[in-house]
């Protein structure tokens, strides 16, 4: 095994430092601005967040199991549910691929040294760490019980948990997320290599230029919209309570102004992250490449048109609800785009089935079930039947489970080389993604059943004919909670005792792949110079590709 | 930002004096047309006016204070493009409210 | 953008950092992210206007009412110091191009002695609300002493009211009477009789203004004291901006005087500018929005 | 409760326009099956027949091809427009309201559902309404947002303080039906639910005319405690209880927040439900709702009656008033006293 690297050209040199051995200290972290080091701290903090949210969602489902709300107080179930979406949404989803993966390899794949402003990349990394131990801190106090949705006027007058503690947590935590979109959109018109134009650019970081717009576009309002909530709830003046003059509806504006277009924060980076696999696990240029990267532009400019049809029977009017339902529907159609542009990549290619792939496939299922029933939910006469039902709690879990978080287990499998040097088990590996995609099923399709039948979301108890389907829901669960852990078993033991990584192990054309895994401090020792498109994967662009068939056989003797 | 250090093309000081000369008038004018009533030439005619002044003020700042005019393109368009998004933010909004009563919906 | 040389022994020019090739590299990076931040700004306001838009136009006659009762003078008088200031703020942009240190000294000076004044004439104007009763939060206004009371249980009227008052002969000012530190308006609702009667009260203001089909002078004190909410966080957010800009400003004072800008490296001056001017734009909307609009009904 | 309907896991259609949501459905049902079906089985052909066959291959580039892209845009935009109309059909059956219709008022409050009638009639967490009748709900709500949600009907509507909302349907086929609070609101939203009872019009007749049921005082407490009005939302046992404990308390003293101490008789009983605030136990919060207005004389008797026999007190037995310094055990005392 460690012959591998021996024949891969580029490790013959003397083992030189790379961004991990350069300087153990804590302070060496903690005062880094390199950016993969920035990247790893949100990856262990990120995953924390991830496993807290995780338990709560056992605790949801534990509760479910049976109608009454007996193995809680119905107190603590709402609480349950209301922080388990926040630490989920604010917490884990959306820095999750930006801010790790997007963090670790956007100046990698553009052929830059860092992010163009290192220190605004390590403030983000503080804003985040602050306004989540405020969060917790607030959890810890006893909680937050209004729904990630904040709706007024329960969060501004009647509810008696920490709302505006939890409410400041998210406050703070936003600029971190408007100031990794910034850095990110500054690094991609700035930082890109002589050579690495727009349409060269992998399609990972189109996505992420997207994602940015809306973060910085978006996370502007909901912080400021939780700024008056909270001042509101302080001062008791009716801005949203209409008590004293205020509007609820207006709030619930407001919100989705931010939280409709921040569901392709959570998708954008993850169907990135699929581009890179789909087309390296064919070895194909992708199908449509323009179209792609379009599409998502068009997905983040259109996002902000549609918010309304979160409030289709909240009392807006009539109307409004039709002129956001159309657009609901223009918005669909860059996703299906995309959708298409993936499958047509895998005609002709040279499939291989690497653990990373297995998500990606399992990616296409589940997000185009979960779009597809978004699809349900936008049509305003459906939906008066379905919102607020487990229809809408399933819809958003295949989107954002299905869909983002399969992409970014995917994408840590597949860049888990570059960033640690070392490989993980395929073994474990492709057990783990199967045990990930059956228990997913098996956990949230009953509940699109269950929403037909009316069961609405947020029910600590609920009437017993709902029950077989939510035992299943339970069962479920389970099987996900152990394919979910098992990564975390595996990766880590991979650092320890995993096979070395060679530079290149998928010998795709990339930049990132054109430096030593794990890459040096500056990333590389030489200014790239970019004169190949992107995913072409033949020798042209300067691949050795009988090399590393050598290099393989060594590793399987 | 300029393409070249040596060469700003800026209007000078005569130029920003004559800049805010201008802002100091939309000023004073802005308060004086707030005492006309011209709602009775026809509702929100006062707000309009206001605005309007206003955004004049503020394309002066953009231009010549903070350089636009000489920035890159893509100044302009992260300039128009917030400005543009507010609108999105203000007439999605409104359009909910202005339209609360349309049809026999409420009964 | 992309056609920097990819040579690795460039000089260090001063303020060039590690992840840039050249200064003009840097430059471009810092001015796009500074606007992609003013980007973010606006939209952080953007929230606090449409909040603004929907009240004014669903309560008209009360945000008329309660704009009619800030000081258009005062506001007005910040306005003209917030342009002078970005003027100097232009200037100090101008002269650290040029070079020139001692001038971009005096301009920044200028610049933070504007914003203090600016500021200094918020605290004259919070204070008036404070002492009239006009902070919308419980218990944070002036509290009348029981020796007060005792002398005079007679409301005073905000600064016009309280001027034209003393111009139609009536008595000198009062001292202002409110036990409880709460919220007070208990006068003018003219302009809601005054719409009555020309007929354009919408019926949605009645619902919000009357009960049982009497002018509920209660249920209008709670639309205007929403304006004043909304004047104080907008206003408030506001100075803290400027607050921020102050700062920004005396590290650039300090700069300056040490001779950092020349011609070749400006930027952190231009990018302090870019911000101050953001937030002079912002007052530029704010003050016609807050103290003008509806002024024309009363005058 | 819920009759199923013939399709297994579907929900019961009993409103004149459930049939449009259940059609819609199944279109959406059919476009996806559409696009999946396909998209799947491309996936599988593909990734079965191209399968890597030697390592690092490099397949036969393509680029793409402006006239798939269009016509996959273009196919997918139609269709989105077919279900985008059909909801707004079906969207303007649901929300236009007709003119003709039986009104009744809805007040939501946390936890519960006040309904008033016409004709005067009230009731709690229930509705009845006659079969083939259009009814129109005019709703509004004491504090927070709550969503009036009957899936039988597929409907439903927030409910907003400070303004009305509005909900109409024709139900069609007469049953007990789920009533949900959709909206979440807080501690007890998942016990804000109900039943709406649709039936035939003689029947809703006799209803309206107080029909009298046949139950015994007990029973008809029961119902009125656990069903009609949401006493037991608040007051049944189990973890999640916040009101007091009602079980065993007949008879024995009381110590009230204030200091004071009586003992719990029926007048106090009576008084707990029409005045909660004057007398409230200690260690609880003042929030039980006064049901003044709400309940009649005999509804109160019969809640007297179920709440003696909850500490197995004979609801026949004499009445106790008078306040007895009694020692605890007095449960079965047996002080005189008229009604
Ligand atoms: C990652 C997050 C994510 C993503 C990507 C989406 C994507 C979409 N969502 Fe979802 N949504 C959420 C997260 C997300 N959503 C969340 C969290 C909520 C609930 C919030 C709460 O209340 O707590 C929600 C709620 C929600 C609602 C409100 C439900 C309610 O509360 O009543 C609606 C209504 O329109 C909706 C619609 C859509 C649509 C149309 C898309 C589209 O973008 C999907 C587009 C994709 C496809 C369409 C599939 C691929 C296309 C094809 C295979 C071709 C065929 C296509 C056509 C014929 C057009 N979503
Ligand atoms: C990113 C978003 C996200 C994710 C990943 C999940 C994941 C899960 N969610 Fe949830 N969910 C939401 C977002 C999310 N959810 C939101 C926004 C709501 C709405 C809240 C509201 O109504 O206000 C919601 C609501 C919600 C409900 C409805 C509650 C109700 O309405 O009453 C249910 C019920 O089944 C549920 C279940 C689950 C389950 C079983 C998972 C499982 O997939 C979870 C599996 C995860 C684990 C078991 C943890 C594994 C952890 C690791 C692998 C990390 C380990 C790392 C280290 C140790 C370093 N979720
Ligand atoms: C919103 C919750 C709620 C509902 C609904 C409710 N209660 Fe209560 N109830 C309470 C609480 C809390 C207390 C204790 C505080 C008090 O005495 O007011 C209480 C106290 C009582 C008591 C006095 C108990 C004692 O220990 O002395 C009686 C009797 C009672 N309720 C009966 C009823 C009946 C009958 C109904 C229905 C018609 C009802 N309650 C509905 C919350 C509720
Ligand atoms: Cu009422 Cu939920
Ligand atoms: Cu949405």
């Amino acid at each position: 095994m460690q012959n591998a690297d021996a024949i891969n050209p580029g490790s013959m040199q003397p083992p030189k430092t790379n961004y991990l051995t350069n300087g153990f200290t804590v302070k060496s972290w903690l005062l880094t601005k390199d950016h993969k080091r920035i990247a790893i701290m949100y990856l262990i903090s990120v995953s924390a967040f991830f496993l807290m949210g995780g338990v709560y969602a056992a605790a949801i489902r534990l509760e479910l199991l049976t109608p009454a709300s007996d193995l809680f107080q119905t107190e603590t179930y709402n609480k349950a549910f209301t922080q388990h979406g926040i630490l989920m949404i604010f917490f884990f989803l959306i820095p999750s691929i930006p801010a790790i993966l997007g963090n670790f390899l956007l100046p990698l794949m553009i052929g830059a040294k860092d992010l163009a402003l290192p220190r605004v990349n390590l403030l983000s990394l503080y804003i985040y760490w602050v306004g989540g131990a405020l969060t917790l801190w607030a959890l810890m106090q006893g909680g937050v019980d209004t729904g990630w949705t904040f709706y007024t006027p329960y969060s501004t007058t009647f509810s008696n948990s920490y709302v505006m503690a939890v409410g400041l947590g998210i406050f703070i935590n936003g600029f971190s997320s408007i100031l990794t979109g910034l850095n990110f959109i500054v690094t991609i018109h700035t930082m890109r290599a002589p050579g690495m134009t727009w349409f060269r650019l992998p399609l990972f970081v189109w996505a992420h230029y997207a994602t940015s717009l809306v973060m910085i576009l978006g996370t502007p309002v909901v912080a400021i919209t939780i700024l008056l909530l909270a001042v509101e709830r302080f001062a008791q003046v009716g801005i949203f309570d209409p008590a004293i003059g205020g509007d609820p509806i207006l709030f619930q504006h407001l919100f989705w102004f931010y939280s409709h277009p921040a569901v392709y924060i959570m998708i954008l980076p993850g169907m990135g992250v699929i581009s890179e696999l789909i087309s390296n696990f064919a070895r194909k240029k992708i199908f449509g490449y323009e179209f792609i990267a379009f599409s998502s532009i068009a997905i983040a400019v259109f996002g902000f048109l549609v918010w309304g049809h979160h409030m289709f029977v909240s009392g807006q009017s009539i109307y409004a609800g039709l002129v956001f339902s159309f657009l609901t529907m223009v918005v669909a159609v860059p996703s299906a785009i995309k959708v298409f542009n993936w499958t047509a990549t895998l005609y002709k290619g040279s499939i291989s089935y690497d653990t990373p792939m297995l998500y990606a496939i399992g990616f296409l299922g589940l997000f185009l079930i979960g779009g597809l029933t978004g699809l349900f939910l936008g049509s305003v006469g459906l939906t008066v039947h379905l919102t607020d039902t487990y229809f809408v709690v399933a819809h958003f879990h295949y989107v954002m489970v299905g869909g983002q978080v399969i992409a970014y287990l995917g994408g840590i499998h597949y860049w888990w080389p570059k960033m640690t040097g070392r490989m993980y088990s395929e073994f474990w590996g492709k057990i783990s993604a199967m045990l990930v995609f059956v228990g997913f099923n098996l956990t949230f399709f009953p509940q699109f059943i269950l929403g037909y039948q009316g069961m609405p979301r947020r029910y600590a108890s609920y009437p017993e004919e709902f029950q077989v389907l939510n035992v299943f829901s339970t069962a479920g669960a389970s099987v996900l909670g152990v394919g979910l852990l098992m990564p975390v078993v595996y990766l880590t033991q991979s650092l320890i005792s995993g096979p070395r990584a060679a530079d290149n192990p998928w010998m795709h054309p990339g930049l990132e792949w054109r430096t030593s895994s794990p890459p040096p401090t500056e990333n590389f020792d030489q200014m790239p110079v970019v004169t190949w498109e992107a995913y072409e994967f033949g020798e042209e662009s300067g691949l050795d590709l009988d090399e590393a068939r050598r290099r393989d056989a060594v590793t399987v003797a | 930002m300029s393409d070249n250090h040596s060469e700003h093309a800026h209007i000078g000081l005569p130029g920003y004096t004559a800049v805010f000369l201008i802002l100091v008038v939309g000023t004073w004018l802005t308060y004086v047309v707030s005492f006309w009533d011209l709602d009775s030439v026809f509702p929100g005619a006062n707000t309009l006016l206001a605005l309007a002044i206003a955004f004049t003020k503020m394309t002066f700042v953009m231009l010549y204070f903070m350089h636009v005019r000489w920035s890159p393109r893509l100044i302009w368009l992260s300039a128009i493009a917030s400005f543009f998004w507010l609108a999105i933010m203000f007439a999605f909004t409104m359009q909910d409210y202005l339209t609360r009563d349309v049809g026999n919906f409420a009964g | 953008m992309t056609t920097h040389a990819d040579t690795h022994d460039h000089h260090h020019e001063p303020g060039l950092q590690h992840q840039f090739e050249d200064m003009k590299q840097q430059e471009e990076s810092v001015s796009i992210g500074m606007w992609m931040f003013l980007v973010q700004e606006i939209m952080f306001f953007g929230g606090l206007f449409t909040a603004y838009l929907v009240f004014r136009s669903r309560y008209p006659m009360a945000f008329a009412e309660a704009s009619n009762h800030l000081n258009a003078f005062w506001g007005g008088l910040n306005t003209l110091v917030l342009i002078v200031s970005s003027l100097t703020m232009a200037l100090a942009v101008y002269y650290a191009q040029k070079g020139k240190r001692m001038m971009q000294v005096y301009m920044i000076l200028f610049t933070m002695f504007f914003g203090s004044v600016f500021l200094g004439v918020k605290v004259i104007e919070y204070k008036d609300k404070y002492d009239n009763g006009l902070i919308p939060v419980a218990g944070w206004n002036k509290r009348a002493t029981a020796a007060e009371i005792a002398v005079n249980n007679t409301l005073v009227l905000p600064w016009e009211i309280r001027a034209d008052a003393a111009a139609a002969g009536g008595k000198d000012e009062k001292p202002y009477i409110n036990p409880t530190g709460e919220f007070q308006w208990r006068w003018g609702h003219e302009l809601v009789k005054y719409a009555e009667e020309k007929g354009f009260l919408t019926a949605d203001e009645k619902v919000h203004y009357y009960s049982n089909g009497q002018f509920d002078p209660f249920k209008f004190q709670e639309r205007v004291r929403m304006f004043y909410f909304i004047y104080f966080v907008m206003t408030g957010l506001h100075a803290l901006h400027m607050i921020v800009g102050l700062g920004l400003m005396a590290w650039l004072l300090w700069k300056a005087w040490l001779g950092t800008f020349s011609a070749a490296y400006f930027a952190p001056v231009e990018m302090s500018g870019l911000y101050w001017h953001f937030v002079d734009i912002v007052w530029i909307f704010l003050f016609p929005l807050l103290y003008l609009l509806g002024r024309h009904f009363l005058h | 409760m819920q009759t199923n309907s013939w399709i297994p896991l579907f929900p019961e259609a009993a409103s004149s326009f459930a049939w449009q949501v259940d059609y819609l459905y199944f279109y959406l049902i059919l476009v996806s099956v559409g696009f999946m079906i396909p998209i799947v089985a491309a996936i599988f052909f593909f990734v079965v027949k191209y399968r890597e066959k030697e390592k690092y291959a490099t397949p036969e580039e393509m680029h793409g091809s402006i006239v798939l892209e269009t016509v996959w845009s273009i196919i997918p935009f139609v269709i989105s427009m077919t279900i985008f109309l059909g909801g707004a059909v079906v969207y303007y059956t649901q929300y236009r309201m007709p003119d003709d219709a039986m009104n009744v008022y809805v007040v939501g409050k946390q936890w519960m559902w006040k309904i008033q009638h016409e004709t005067g009639q009230r009731e709690i967490n229930e509705l009845h309404v006659p079969v083939n009748t259009r009814v129109k709900l005019t709703m509004t709500t004491e504090d927070v947002l709550h969503d009036f949600s009957i899936p039988a009907f597929r409907t439903k509507a927030d409910v907003v303080p400070g303004r009305f909302t509005y909900l109409w349907f024709e139900a069609t086929k007469p049953g007990a039906y789920h009533l949900f609070c959709a909206e979440y609101c807080g501690l007890n939203h998942s016990g804000m639910i109900g039943t709406v009872y649709v039936m035939e019009q003689p029947d809703f007749e006799a209803w309206l005319q107080g029909n009298v049921s046949g139950q015994t005082p007990v029973e008809q407490g029961r119902d009125l405690f656990e069903n009609k009005l949401g006493c037991a939302s608040c007051h049944a046992a189990g973890q999640g209880q916040r009101g007091a404990v009602l079980e065993g308390i007949y008879g024995k003293e009381v110590s009230l927040v204030g200091g004071q101490k009586t003992i719990r008789n029926d007048e106090y009983i009576r008084n707990s439900i029409l005045n909660p605030g004057s007398q409230v136990v200690e260690g609880y919060q003042p929030i039980m709702p006064s049901f003044k207005g709400q309940v009649t004389e005999e509804q109160i008797l019969a809640l007297v009656a179920y709440i003696k026999s909850l500490s197995g007190v004979d609801p026949n037995a004499p009445a106790m008033t008078a306040p007895a310094p009694a020692p605890a055990n007095a449960a079965n005392s047996n002080d005189q006293g008229g009604n």
